[in-house]
Formats: C-alpha cells, structure tokens, sequence
C-alpha cells in the first residue's frame, strides 16, 4: 500500500505524459497536434515539480514558524521551461496560419498529397 | 475550522467536478463555454480556500491571476465567435 | 486532504486529456486545454510550486489559449475524419510508457524529505539564499541570481519566438479606407467594464514585477499580465485603437531593449572585474549588489515578456482582421 | 474569535450550497438561458458567501486587500461573462425552449399548410 | 580583460548581437554586422582551442556563483574544436547570405534574417560550452526556435510543412531529453555535468538512470537525425533558403552529435553505456542501415538539395559509427568527421545554392552544361563531392581512413569493407551530378544561355572551404591532433566503472 501512495503521483503524470504524445503522434490536424504537444510538456513540468516536493513542507518563500520547505530549484527550471513552452507553441501556431493560407487545410494528409502531386 | 474548510474544498472540487463534466459533455457550444467559465470562478475560490487551508493565505495572487485570465478568456472567445458561426 | 485533492486534481486531468483524444470540435478542444492548464496549475500549487502555477496559469490557460483561438478563427473548426490507422503511434505510446513506468520503480518515493534531490545542491539553496541574495523568495533567487544564466537564455528565447512570429506573420496596420474594426462592438456592458478594469489589471502587473522577490510572481509573470492587460484592451475595443496606445513599431524596439537591459547588468559585473552576471561586485556591499541586479534584470525580462507576448497577439489579431475583411 | 469563526463557517457552508446548486442547475434545467440564468445566479452569491466567508479569517493585512480585490473583480467579471455570453447566444440565433416549441409549432403548421 | 572571460564570451557575442541586429533594422547594416559578430565569435574560439589545448580544460562560473549551484561554462578539446568549426562556417555563411538571401528572401525580412542567425548561432554555442546539464536544453530552444524561423524564411511554401514537421519533430526530441535530464536530477541531486558524472553511480537502483539515458539518447537521436528519426531533415534541409540549408547542414546535426558524445562520455560513463547497457551495438547497427538506407534514397532523388540532405544523414551515420566503435581511434575518426564534413556539405550547399542564384532550380535537369557557364562554381561542387567521397588530397579521406582504422584495430573486417561501400554509394549521387553538369549540354532556352559565374561574394566563401577541404586533406596534423587529444581526453575522464576485461 505504501508502494502505491509513494509512486502513484508518478504513474498518473506518466498516464497523462503518453496521452498528450498520443494526441502529437496520431492527430491529423496540425492545431490539434500543437494543443497535444503542450499537454505533453505540461505533463513533463508536474513530472518535475512532484519531484521538488516535500511531505510536510510548504513553498519556498521565507515565512516566520516555518522550518521545512520544498525544493525551490525544480520550480525555476519548470518557470524557464514553461516559457520555452509558450514560445514554441506561439511559432508553431503561424506557422499553422501559413499553412492555412498555403495549402488552404491544415490537415496532414491533404497537404502532403498536395506536396505529391507536384 | 480546519475541518469545515477541507469541507468546503472538496465541496468546491465536487463543483468543479460538475462543470468539467458540463465542458466535457457539453449540449450547444454555449454550454461548454458556461461550464469553462464556472470552473473558473470556482478554481478561483478553491486557491483562496486552500491558501487558509494550508496556512499560507499570502498566494491570494494566484486567484486574482486566474480571475482575470477566466475573464480574458471568455471575451476571447467571445470575439472568435465574431469569426466563426457558434452553432454546431 | 493534501493527497485527497491530489488525486481528485490527478483524475480530472486525466479525464479533460483523454476527452481531448476523442473530441473533432476543435475549439471544444481548446476550451479543454484551457481548463487543463488551468488543473495542472492547481497541482502545482497543492505542490508548493506557487510561482509555477503563477506563470502556467497565465501563460498556458491565458496567451496560448488566446493564440489557439486566433488560429482556429484563420483555419476552421473541425477536424475532418482520420482515416489512418492509429495502431502505430498506440504502440510508441505503449512502448515510451512503459519504459518510463519502468523507470519510475527506482524513483525516490514521492515527498521524501530525503530524497537526493533535496540533499545535494538545494539546500544551499533554502538555507543560504536569504543571506547570500538577501530575497524571502528562494525560486526569485535561484531564478535572477545562481541560474541568472538560464534565465537570460529563456529571455532569449521569447525574444526568439517574437522574432519567429514575426517573420511568419508580421504586424501589418490596415489602411485608412477601410471600416475601422471595433472590436465586441454590440457588448455595451462588457466595453464598460473592460475600461475599468484595465488600470487595475496592469496595477496588478506592477504590484507582481516589485513584489516578486517578496511572494511569488517577477518579471516574467507581470510582463505577461501587463500585455494581458492590452490584450483585453484589443480583443473588446479592436486592434486600431489598441494601436495607437502601443504601436507595434514601439513593441519591436521593446523588446530587444529588455534584452539588452539584462545582458547589460553582465556587461556591467565584467566591466566592475565580476563575472558575467555576478551581481556581488555592482554595489560595495555584495547584497545589495545582488538586489540592484536582481531588480534590473527582471524589469528586462518584464519588459521583453511584455512587448513579445502583445506583437504575437498583435500578429495573430491582425491576421484574423485581414481575413474577415476578404 | 470563536464567534467568527463559527459565523465564517455558516457563510462559508451556505456559499459552497449555492455553488453546489448551480453545478447541478448546469445539468437539470431544460435550455441554455435557464442554465446560464442558474450558474450566473449562484456564481455571484456563492462568491460572496465564500470570500466574505473567508475575510473572517483574516486579521487585517495584506491578504484581506487581496481578498476584497478579488470579490470586486468576480463581482464585476462574472456576471459581465454571463450576460455577454447570453448576449452572444441570443444573437448567434440559439432559441430558448419555449420559443423552440413556438417555432416548431409554425413549421409543423407550415408543413400541414 | 577578454582573456580571463574567454569561455563565455563564444556565448555572450551573438547573443547580445541577436536584439542590436533586430534595432539596425537596415539588410546592409545588419549583413555587416551580423559577420562581424560572428567574425569575432571566431576568432574568441579560436583562442578558446588554443587555451583548452593547452591547459586540458577551461572553467567559467556564471554569475559567479560556484559549481554546481551556479551554472559552469567548461570548455575542453571536444566542444572548442567543434566550435571553431561551428563559428567559422557561420562567418563564411552570413559573408555568403548576402547575395544569396537577396535571391530568396523577402527584403523585408533580411533583418529578421541575420537576427535568428545570431540566435542560432548564440544558441549552438551555448550547446557546445554549457557544463550545466539544462543550461544545455535552453540553449537547444534558442537554436531550435531560430533554426524553424530560418527555414520558414523561404518563398516555396513546402518549406512551411518542413519547418513544421521539424518543430513537432524537434520539440518532442527536446521534452525527451528534458524527461531524461529530470531522472538524473532525481536520483543524483544536480545538474551540473562533471558532478552529475560523480554522483550518477552512487545512486542506488539504477533503472531510473537508464530510463534516463534511454529518453537522452531518444531525444538527442531526434535532433541529429539518427536513421529511423530523420524524417524531419530531408524537407527541412531541401526547402530552406540555401544559405540556411548550408549553414545548418555543417552545424546543427553536428552539434547534436557532440551532444550526445558528451552526454556517453562524459555524464553517464562510456564504460555504463557501452559494456552495460549494451548501447554500442544499437548505435552501430544503426549506423549502417543510415549510411546505406540514406545512401541510397540520395541517389533516387532528383532535387539536389535532396540528395545532399539524404547524404547527410547519412554521413551522420558515419560520425555515429565513429563513436560506436568505443576506442579512441573511433571517437576520433567521429569527432574529425564532424569538422571535415562541416567543410564539404557547406561547400557543397554553398555550390547548389549558387546555382539556384543564377538558374534559379536545383533540378538536377538544370545542372545540365553548367560545367561550362559556372565553371568555378562546379569546380567547388566536385572538390567537395570528391571529398565525400573520400577521395585522397580531401578531408573525406581522413575522415575515412581514421574509421577504417579504428574498424580494423578491433579486427572489424566487415565494418571496414561496409565504410568503403558507402562511398560507392556516394559516388553514384555525386556522379549523377557531376555528369549533368559536365557531359550534357545545356537545354537550349534563351534563358539558359544567359546563365553566368556566380557573384564573387558567393564564390569566396565556397572557395575557402573547398581550400580548407584540401587543405586539412593534406595537413592533417592540426586536426588529427586536435581530434585525438579531445578523444584522449574525453576517454580519460570518462567515468569507469570497473575495469572491463
């Protein structure tokens, strides 16, 4: 029993990391690809911060009485990768817009047979 | 006092349960964007009632945070709809 | 109670990301990654990591859903029918995570004080850090301060992505024949309260910039709330208007200038005989040097966060007008 | 203090009753104006019941700034949505329930004709 | 003042540059600027090998802070000669871009141009010098993020889909390796690479270690195109504006090829990687099946921008193949083929895309009789075809030669006959080339004959790397020094484990 209340904060954010890489392998549709690749670095980022925190402990800013705290360094590499996030999502959406305008879908397949037949 | 907010969160989190169910498995487009915008308002008072709950009421910035994205939120979609025709 | 909200939290992300799998409406499918953002902030927050679920909030459920939006309104609503077979990618999902599960069984048991992670490098970090960066908020240190670096690289990178967005898209202003667009113009109530609430919200950006060292929130989060701020502004009032507020041309010079802002506090400790980025040689005293950089440096990252989120918004905003137009 | 926080527990139940209620008016009631009518409606009082709730627990310092900022801005925003939301729905062509039947009546009037 | 900041400035040059670049805001102006900058890159780099050589490594502790709380700049041998090479290809590219960008760019966005260049370049950099395990994933970003822009740059809309198949393709290699990169974390406490290569063994129950180095190697794989993951690089390289296709062809993927022998060698222990987990024979198998799977699709194609981008994959197999072979010869031979092949493909793309300048198509229809109308340029193009493949005088034999070497000192016969069959491979799609150009006369469209030599600032760039390419084909002593010590070096201080047998 212990086992399970020691790991199972891993094992659903793994559930939810292969999802979101499910919706970025499978999906056909370009904004639906982008929208499963942030749920997929979303994952990665609860992957990081459950391994930041501390039974007990509360966040890593100074307050009077308290003595534990979590570790604060997972939380700034998290800060720094949700940023890093945002702007891959921001480039990867126009370039969506300019496929749109292109190729007039943003479907995998219909563009790519287009790409073909050239 | 503990006691009756851990109540009030899971209470709350039920709420929020209710209307992510609503946002799932939504009617018209019109519903969804309702239970998006409830589970907002209530993600809302679920931090400030978790901030007293775990002693540390000072993230307060938090739900003021996700009370204004909720807010920008909803008149961005509102202005999408000004694009494209809402009814499915 | 912590691990019950825990898992009710764990169990509605796991439900909003598997409805997205099956849902075609795309913009049911934005609304859901909103409220997923929106979820894995609470986790972050029931995790202690309040200036996590600070920036995910308002960068994940805010700007990006903002974004998808504006690309849905250019590329349509639904997806069509995917005839291919799925068994493939299923099975490189399989596989990946069974191997991460595989990977999880040697992992430290969740919340251990004892764990590695929290043994070697960190405490320096928690119990060292008000005294040798002399900030109550220790992410705010480690983040300005010990890994000043990083965060001059992610600086960077918004600033690379603002000029991605840019080179794809650009901003362009319409010309002066046409109907100038006004924004939700039938929404009497919502133009009116928008106008209220505006001076609080970027109130509120300042309040986040200066007191980040103090609770949690800094430079990137305000930047974001600021052109959150404008992004409102725009979205109820239309892009002309928000124009002539903050033109796109200002943007542009803004936001290199918050790099440079950063880069030049480096400049500055070599110059002084430091190292790059060693705030201890700006000031006599080494913790007030510590300050003045740390304060300095995330009123770069503001900055460039600030004038790169607006010109994404502006570039999408402006694209969507142009079609609606035609 | 003991009677704060037994007038803070009352507000604080009450709000969460309201909340609950709307949650279930999302699910119960027959169209979407009833339903936006049921979740605006129990949105605001449970907000308020809940913060008010809360301020009690407060002892005057920054968070109850902070806790008041918040109630003003739900108060504004939350209905602000609402309505728009309605608004948009209205003009977006969604009929309520009782007009649904009007229409269908005349379109199976129209059909006998 | 520069000597004791000589380990960060590679970094700090392009990346102060990037925003100036973006305020000039004029094509000339930021064209002048953006290869100065790089200029000065270069020559800080070229101290930068000169001190690592002399003095075995060099430390620089941003900020000030010490490691492993702060972040550590560390430069050996390996990363200051993979960055000179880096550096140097970049100046000659951007004195290159200016006519060539002028042909393929919209003149508005040459100074977005030239500002992702020095992006990229400042992140590439970051990649090589960085000791600090994710230090090294934001640097990736900033590269990555400007590499998508660079390649979106150009007018042929397929470059659109390429760019986006490379960002789905390259951000999930990237969130693998940060899924890696946070199980070390979790088992060791640090992030810095020399103290994560300390206390990476002392972690009890290592299936956490090698899910870790299972997702590195998965993601780094993504980024270097390794054979069954290049699906991303054929479009990217083929649809990209020449002077991008030329500058990422000689340094991206080989910047990731460092990144992964710096993870093997120096972070996880080639001991732990090789003899354990068995990692040696995946690599290997690997290899081969790009060197002659890629081999092959080259000589299918008729774009060719797209034979030279297959054949890149394929040469990615021979630097891979260098590594796998565990000894000191191997890693050398990889790490020579690194620079040299930075040489050739940039000259080659250099050669093509002057092509495109003048002609206008890369078909390899429209090579036909330029032999005789660009004669210099085809001269390029067939010293450095030459030289891929491995033909002596040419750094391709080096490269080459060192491999069959190291194949044959571990008794590997049939590696080594392999190694000489791709170039068989290699002689057939340059040669399909080279007889269009040389043994088929030109169609005879007015337009064809007007076709002239390219512009001279395209030509001395091209022409300084195919000197360079006979040059260090002759005098190979400063790389195969260079090369050796940093495979010595990285050897030695690669974690062992127990002495194998």
């Amino acid at each position: 029993m212990s086992f399970i209340i020691d790991y199972y904060n891993y094992w659903i954010v793994v559930f939810l990391m292969m999802t979101g890489f499910y919706i970025v392998i499978s999906a056909n549709n370009l904004v639906k690809k982008i929208v499963g690749l942030n749920i997929f670095q979303t994952s990665v980022f609860m992957l990081y911060i459950t391994m930041g925190k501390v039974s007990g402990g509360t966040a890593p800013i100074v307050a009077e009485g308290v003595t534990l705290y979590s570790n604060p360094l997972p939380h700034v590499l998290i800060l720094t990768a949700i940023v890093v996030g945002v702007a891959t999502t921001a480039v990867g959406l126009s370039l969506i817009v300019r496929i749109k305008r292109a190729y007039g879908t943003v479907e995998e397949n219909e563009f790519q047979n287009e790409d073909d037949a050239i | 006092m503990s006691t009756v907010l851990a109540a009030v969160c899971i209470a709350i989190l039920v709420v929020m349960a209710l209307a992510l169910a609503r946002a799932c498995t939504a009617p018209t487009v019109y519903d969804r964007i309702l239970g998006v915008n409830m589970f907002g308002t209530k993600t809302v008072l679920f931090i400030a009632a978790v901030g007293f709950l775990m002693g540390r009421p000072d993230f307060l910035d938090i739900a003021i945070v996700y009370a204004l994205i909720n807010f920008i939120g909803m008149v961005a979609v509102l202005r999408f709809f000004e694009y494209t025709a809402p009814i499915e | 109670m912590a691990v019950l909200i825990d898992l009710v939290l764990l169990a509605m992300l796991a439900i909003t990301a598997l409805r997205v799998i099956f849902l075609k409406d795309l913009f049911a499918v934005v609304m859901l990654f909103g409220i997923y953002s929106f979820l894995s902030a609470l986790i972050f927050v029931s995790l202690d990591a309040v200036d996590v679920a600070f920036t995910e909030a308002s960068v994940g459920a805010g700007i990006s859903t903002v974004l998808m939006l504006g690309t849905l309104a250019l590329t349509g609503r639904t997806e069509k029918e995917n005839k291919h077979s799925s068994l493939l990618p299923f099975l490189v999902v399989v596989v990946t995570g069974a191997a991460l599960v595989y990977g999880t069984l040697d992992m430290p048991p969740f919340g251990h004080p004892d764990n590695p992670v929290h043994e070697h490098v960190a405490p320096r970090y928690i119990e060292q850090s008000p005294k040798e960066v002399g900030l109550p908020n220790m992410v705010t240190s480690v983040l300005a301060s010990y890994r000043g670096f990083d965060t001059l690289g992610e600086t960077v990178v918004v600033f690379a992505a603002a000029i991605g967005v840019m080179s794809l898209l650009g901003i362009r202003r319409r010309s002066e024949d046409e109907t100038p667009e006004s924004g939700l113009k039938e929404h009497q109530v919502l133009r009116v309260v928008a106008k209220l609430l505006i001076p609080f919200v970027v109130l509120f950006a300042l309040y986040v910039q200066f007191h980040g060292d103090f609770g949690p929130g800094g430079g990137f989060q305000a930047g974001v709330i600021a052109a959150a701020a404008f992004i409102l502004y725009a979205l109820v009032y239309g892009l002309p208007l928000a124009f002539q507020v903050i033109g796109p041309k200002f943007l542009q010079l803004l936001a290199p200038f918050g790099v440079l802002l950063y880069a030049s506090v480096g400049l500055y400790s070599m110059f002084k005989g430091g190292l790059f980025l060693d705030y201890n040689t700006l000031a006599s005293d080494p913790v007030a040097g510590q300050h003045y950089g740390i304060i300095i440096i995330e009123l770069g990252v503001g900055i460039t966060v600030f004038a790169v989120m607006l010109s994404i918004f502006y570039a999408f905003a402006s694209q969507a007008e142009r079609s609606n137009v035609q | 203090m003991f009677v704060l926080d037994i007038i803070s527990s009352v507000l604080l139940v009450a709000g969460v009753f309201f909340g609950l209620s709307g949650a279930i008016g999302l699910f119960k009631f027959p169209d979407f104006f009833t339903r936006v009518h049921a979740a605006s409606v129990t949105d605001s009082i449970a907000a308020i019941l809940i913060i008010s709730g809360l301020l009690l627990q407060t002892s005057f310092d920054l968070n109850t700034a902070k806790l008041i900022f918040i109630f003003f801005f739900l108060m504004i925003t939350s209905p602000t949505a609402s309505h728009a939301l309605a608004k948009s729905a209205r003009h977006g062509g969604l009929l309520s329930m009782a007009e649904r039947k009007t229409s269908d009546n005349s379109n199976t009037q129209e059909n006998q004709h | 003042m520069f000597e004791q900041h000589l380990a960060a400035l590679p970094i700090i040059i392009p990346l102060i540059a990037a925003p100036i670049a973006l305020i000039l805001g004029r094509s000339l102006l930021t064209w002048g600027f953006a290869t100065l900058i790089s200029a000065w890159a270069c020559y800080a780099s070229w101290h930068l090998l000169l001190a690592a050589l002399s003095e075995g490594s060099l430390s620089y502790a941003m900020g000030g802070w010490p490691p492993p709380w702060g972040i550590e700049m560390r430069v050996d041998a390996a990363n200051a000669f993979v960055l000179l090479a880096v550096t140097a290809v970049s100046t000659l590219v951007l004195v290159y871009s200016k006519n060539s960008i002028e042909k393929e760019i919209d003149s508005a966005q040459h100074p977005l141009f030239y500002t992702a260049h020095l992006l990229c370049l400042a992140g590439l950099s970051g990649i090589l010098v960085t000791g600090d395990a994710f230090n090294l994933f934001v640097f990736l970003e900033i590269s990555s993020l400007a590499t998508y822009t660079l390649v979106s740059l150009a007018r042929d809309r397929r470059c659109l889909t390429a760019a986006f198949r490379y960002l789905v393709m390259g951000t999930i290699g990237a969130t693998f390796i940060l899924i890696g990169v946070g199980m070390l974390y979790m088992k060791t406490g640090t992030l810095n690479m020399l103290d994560l290569a300390e206390r990476i063994h002392l972690a009890d129950g290592n299936r956490t270690i090698n899910t870790g180095l299972a997702f590195i190697m998965v993601g780094v794989s993504i980024k270097l195109a390794l054979f069954p993951l290049h699906a991303w690089l054929p479009p990217a390289y083929t649809h990209a504006p020449s002077a991008v296709t030329a500058f990422l062809a000689s340094t991206a993927t080989k910047v990731a090829v460092y990144v992964m022998i710096r993870f093997i060698f120096t972070i996880f222990g080639a001991d732990y990687v090789f003899r354990e987990m068995g990692m040696d024979l995946i690599l290997m198998v690997l290899a081969i099946v790009a060197i002659f799977k890629c081999s092959y699709m080259a000589t299918a194609q008729s774009n060719v921008k797209t034979v030279l981008a297959y054949s890149s994959v394929a040469q990615i197999g021979y630097m891979v193949l260098g590594v796998s072979l565990v000894s000191v010869t191997g890693l050398m031979a990889g790490l020579i083929h690194i620079f040299n092949h930075a040489l050739m493909k940039g000259a080659l793309f250099m050669a093509v895309g002057a092509v495109f300048y003048r002609v206008g198509s890369v078909d390899i229809k429209a090579f036909r009789g330029l032999g005789k109308q660009m004669p210099l340029t085809m001269a390029a193009f067939t010293i450095a075809g030459l030289s891929i493949i491995g033909v002596p005088l040419t750094v391709g034999f080096v490269s080459k030669w060192y491999l069959v070497t190291a194949a044959l000192e571990q008794q590997h016969w049939i590696l080594a006959f392999l190694v000489l069959a791709g170039s068989l491979l290699a002689v057939i799609y340059i040669g399909r080339v080279l007889e269009a150009a040389y043994f088929q006369s030109a169609s005879d469209d007015a337009s064809a004959a007007e076709v002239k030599e390219a512009p001279w600032l395209m030509l001395i760039p091209m022409w300084s790397l195919v000197i360079a390419n006979i040059y260090f084909g002759i005098e190979t002593s400063i790389t195969t020094e260079a090369a050796s010590s940093a495979s010595e070096w990285l050897f030695q201080n690669s974690k062992v484990l127990e002495v194998s047998p």
